[in-house]
């Protein structure tokens, strides 16, 4: 029915404290999400949402105490780094950070240090995952989505929330939404989750948001060649952003000569996605 | 963040790379003087973060204190790429016989920094990686370990630097390494690391691009920032929290999200306009900022129409519509918008413009239409 | 017939040039050993003992010339961290560090980035490798073994080879020698080398030479009690070392009230391990 | 190597540690001095490295800059398990309110460093690891990684520590890790880590160990070196490349190998005999080498005989004649010695004593038999 997160998932929020970190555990717990702890430094002891949700010290106190499995990270960015360590050597096995603007070095170092341990790593800079009745762990709205079997993959925010919702319009629904975060660098890519959805029974369609800035898509598009059966539907953003210029995060910026949004989109039809003109044609092409 | 080539081989010069000496001059005068002091043939270089100074007539060699002067004089009332130049770099000339590249950045599908040198350098590397791949070598650093000596080495062999140079450049190596993870850079490079009639190693020219993101930890080198970098309304931008961009069309544009600007944008033009720029207002959005981000798509004379396209998540609908009402108060404009609310909050958000003489659209494609048509009257 | 090396390596020397690389390269060429090349930056190009061995600037170039697997170092200490990581990143297998005096957080980066590869750290500080008859990687005097069916592992040099000669002398042979090293700090320890020589169907009878300081020999105790079952028969160097004195090496120091003879000489005759009261007891033993 | 306390602390003050002001005095009247400049109570303490200072009357405090004087006085006469005094350091008295340990070590089981803390500090941090391990906090840093912020904060909760001293105990840890990864340490260690009346965290006394193999990275830490520390034979062998440790015996040894000279011992305590010393002259000892060996053997008193085991790999069992007969020469002892040459050219070795009026030996137990013998005259 679903990837990475669904309703056995035992959710643990760094950060729930701060201001958005305690916003959003409200939206995941009214959404049904299983939140059953928070960790702040030097808080441990409070509760929140009128005693309903424990605060520890650390992660491994938390996970220990609650048996938490997942981790959302709502810390600062400079902050963000110490929080994703301490939450793979508590042995937490999901770990999504929504944060934006962590350096990228820190990331460099967290990706490297991930890469040998039993752990999983979504973001940063990402707007999390939704299993549409069943959790939402970040800030992907939850009203925006059905239960269905289409998965979907993203590296933008607000533009997947549109798709979403033209699936929704037309009452077509989702198995997980996974947003991968617009980073560079970051934990899980194109490739992974396509993975996840190739061998989840449940998803039995996929849509596949990308954008300017990298060759993620197109290592994307020669996964799909080799291994997803499923039919996939794209929609890359930026054909009309012009070179040199950062659209908006670090990881939109086409330079010397790749990331361009061509290049992606003729990559993805080779591979036989059918590529929208623009979102609201995604729907029509699954 | 780009550091000009000034500061860029200070801060290399601090790791022990060897520079040529040399110093900033603000006027002809001060370039006269240094030029006197260094006591020989020099360079006068612009210092604009461009590249294709010299084919621009923005690195000239002096023989002599006077001739710095009418090169500094020149190359001071120079606009480089839209770029004024405000400074020059007087550097001592060195006797070049051999140009290498060398350079640091991050690898972002090894998610690593990697290494790079070539035997070519001095010129454009993008142009040589894209035409002559191989005469780059490149070698992957892990980021917990750093870089070890024998790659140093290796790049040197790879690059068929003659023995006599292997220490010397394995330092600099070193040292623009120390130089690249302790300042959270995303490129320091070289170009020219120069080899001297003398037999030493110099980097005459350097570049080095800074994390925005990593500035909090280098609160020294946020004062090297050069402004005229990004339009002064992109800084007015940036310092409100909002992330604008100029372009050239004549469809203004306010969204949230960067993907969804993007989006918003390609879709005008699919449907035959042009946009006028880039503006992602960010998440959660207040009314102040909502009014300046108007204000400021306003400032540029080409916008025919604005079109908002605001999909509410965390960003309310209704705070969005309250700060374009605030904004039209002050403006007072003639221009014609088309608004697109979805989300969160969006009745609320339409009723209360629906005062306001917009018009509004529930698809992204309709109201991209929309705003074509305003714009074209 | 051995482990870890036989007639089949394809040895690599870095360090080839110096001193004490080309004595003991000259040893291990005329024990027969197939040395195929030699490494030292700056001297790629020359050739030695009379053009028989080609020197090359790195690891890299050195094994895609030679295909060589197996990389003995003798470079200076200070180097060896480098000398080791180079070999490791060229993808040499196996790696046996002789050089004595690394500095232990060397050692600890070494370790520890190596444990994320595929590859087989046997030392430094130590003696080398033996499998008599067939190949000699280090330093152990060729003349002293023989070959046969008794593994022998040790933390020490000539203690080892004071063993090797006694079982020689009363013709038991040796399947292979391994000497681990007795740095605090290594790449191999005992339990490794137990695994190894347990599973060599060559190996009959295992020697396992220990000393003061550390842990290592107990826990090779309660290894050897639940995963060995070929006969072990060991002996520890150190009953009258005083504690709080470092014995010539960094690893042989009594600590705290750990790293005793007495401990580990129980730990090992708990496991029903012989232990000898002195070296020459050892063939007595099996 | 071990650094005094006094440059431990001050090591660790370049790290942000918060350490009592103090100077070093080498006379009482320097205590004095200093005493009046601190203005307040003192402690004098002195600087030698071994433990139970305190016990031995080593640290006082003084209230007025003339006790201070006296204290120094009287310390300075001092001699604590064998070293003598040489130096008090005078610091400020803080007032102590609770005292902790903080420490870093390489964990050699893990292969990994270990930070350390517990809330019983100012003690002999052993004991407690031996009688109440679970008041030892403990936590492992990978040495790729470094210490991160959460393992410092998972120490300061996991000794009770009160909230408000979090953000310094975590900078202290910080800076220990920093002291420790930067001086090649074996050990760094705070004990005790003080909380003082006014709320402040202060490194009362501090510690530390360096790995001598890694000194060559830092030769302004060579200079500290204690020379006290090793009897002077010790210092003359390790000059020569030799490994010497003093024993309390009447058999002297001179084995090549570290391992094989414990053996030596060993057995020679396992036939009744005592071992006078440790001696390893390493691999591929030259006569010089054996010679100066030998002298130092013979410089102990109480050897009554000599037993030489050397297994000839690199080392080659002539040169070692050779070196026994060098020395013999110069000695001229009456002292019975028992050689046994085994290995690489025993026979020209053998052959070069067979004058020299020395027992020979084939197997080890039997030259260890012999020595025994010879030692009981």
């Amino acid at each position: 029915m679903s990837i990475l997160v669904d309703k056995n998932t035992r959710l643990l929020v760094q950060g729930i404290t701060g201001q958005e970190g305690l916003f959003h555990t409200k939206k995941m717990v009214a959404y049904g999400t299983q939140v059953v702890a928070g960790v702040t430094p030097g808080k441990g002891g409070e509760w929140v949402l009128s005693g309903k949700i424990p605060v520890f010290d650390s992660v491994k106190i938390a996970k220990d105490a609650t048996g938490a499995n997942t981790s959302v990270i709502f810390v600062p960015a400079r902050f963000s780094a110490d929080a994703m360590f301490e939450a793979a050597d508590a042995g937490i096995e999901l770990i999504i950070c929504i944060t934006e603007g962590v350096p990228v070095h820190d990331m460099m170092r967290v990706r490297n240090y991930l890469d040998h341990k039993e752990v999983r790593l979504v973001g940063p800079n990402c707007p999390g995952l939704l299993t549409p009745g069943e959790a939402k762990v970040g800030i992907i709205p939850g009203n925006i989505a059905i239960p269905g079997n289409i998965g979907v993959v993203s590296r933008s925010g607000t533009l997947t929330y549109e798709i979403l919702y033209a699936l929704k319009n037309l009452t077509m629904g989702v198995s997980t939404c996974v947003g991968i975060g617009g980073d560079p660098i970051n934990g899980t890519n194109f490739i992974d989750t396509l993975m996840m959805f190739q061998e989840d029974p449940e998803t039995e369609k996929i849509v596949l948001i990308g954008e300017i800035g990298g060759t993620d898509e197109e290592n994307a598009a020669e996964y799909i060649s080799q291994h997803v059966t499923k039919p996939v539907a794209a929609f890359i953003a930026g054909r009309t952003a012009p070179p040199g210029k950062r659209m908006g995060h670090a990881g939109a910026i086409v330079q010397g000569g790749t990331g361009l949004a061509e290049d992606k989109i003729k990559a993805l039809k080779k591979a036989r996605v059918k590529v929208a003109q623009h979102p609201e044609e995604i729907p029509s092409l699954l | 963040m780009k550091l000009h080539e000034y500061y860029s081989k200070r801060l290399f010069s601090e790791y022990g790379i060897p520079i040529p000496k040399g110093e900033i001059a603000k006027t002809p005068k001060e370039a006269q003087r240094i030029a006197k002091e260094l006591d020989g043939p020099v360079v006068v270089k612009s210092q604009v973060l461009v590249g294709g100074r010299g084919k621009a007539g923005g690195i000239k060699v002096a023989n002599t204190p006077k001739e710095a002067l009418q090169h500094a004089e020149d190359i001071l009332k120079l606009t480089i790429k839209d770029l004024p130049v405000r400074m020059v770099l007087v550097d001592q000339a060195a006797d070049i016989k051999d140009e290498i590249y060398l350079g640091i950045t991050n690898d972002r599908s090894a998610r690593k920094p990697v290494i790079m040198a070539s035997a070519e350098g001095g010129v454009d590397i993008e142009e040589i990686a894209h035409k002559t791949p191989e005469k780059i070598i490149k070698c992957q650093i892990d980021p917990l370990m750093g870089l070890q000596d024998y790659q140093a080495r290796d790049l040197a062999a790879g690059i068929d630097l003659s023995r006599d140079h292997w220490r010397a450049f394995g330092k600099i190596a070193h040292g623009l390494w120390q130089a690249y993870i302790n300042s959270d850079a995303t490129l320091a490079e070289i170009n020219p690391l120069v080899v001297t009639g003398e037999g030493q190693l110099l980097a005459v020219d350097g570049k080095m691009v800074l994390d925005d993101n990593a500035l909090f930890r280098h609160p020294d080198l946020e004062g090297y920032r050069d402004l005229d970098v990004d339009a002064g309304v992109e800084i007015q931008a940036r310092e409100h929290g909002l992330s604008y961009i100029k372009l050239d069309g004549n469809i203004g544009c306010m969204v949230n999200g960067a993907g969804l600007a993007m989006t918003t944008m390609d879709i005008i033009k699919l449907f035959g306009g042009e946009p006028a720029n880039f503006l992602d207002i960010g998440g959660g959005a207040s009314a102040e900022k909502v009014s300046t981000a108007l204000e400021i798509i306003l400032s540029d004379a080409n916008v025919k129409a604005v079109l908002f396209n605001i999909f509410g998540g965390i960003t309310r609908c209704d705070v969005v519509a309250k700060g374009i009402l605030e904004a039209l108060e002050e403006v007072n404009t003639n221009v014609p918008m088309v608004v697109r609310l979805v989300g969160t909050n969006a009745a609320e958000g339409r009723k209360l413009l629906q005062d306001a003489a917009m018009e509004t659209a529930d698809t992204l494609a309709e109201a991209a239409k929309m705003a074509v048509a305003a714009a074209k009257g």
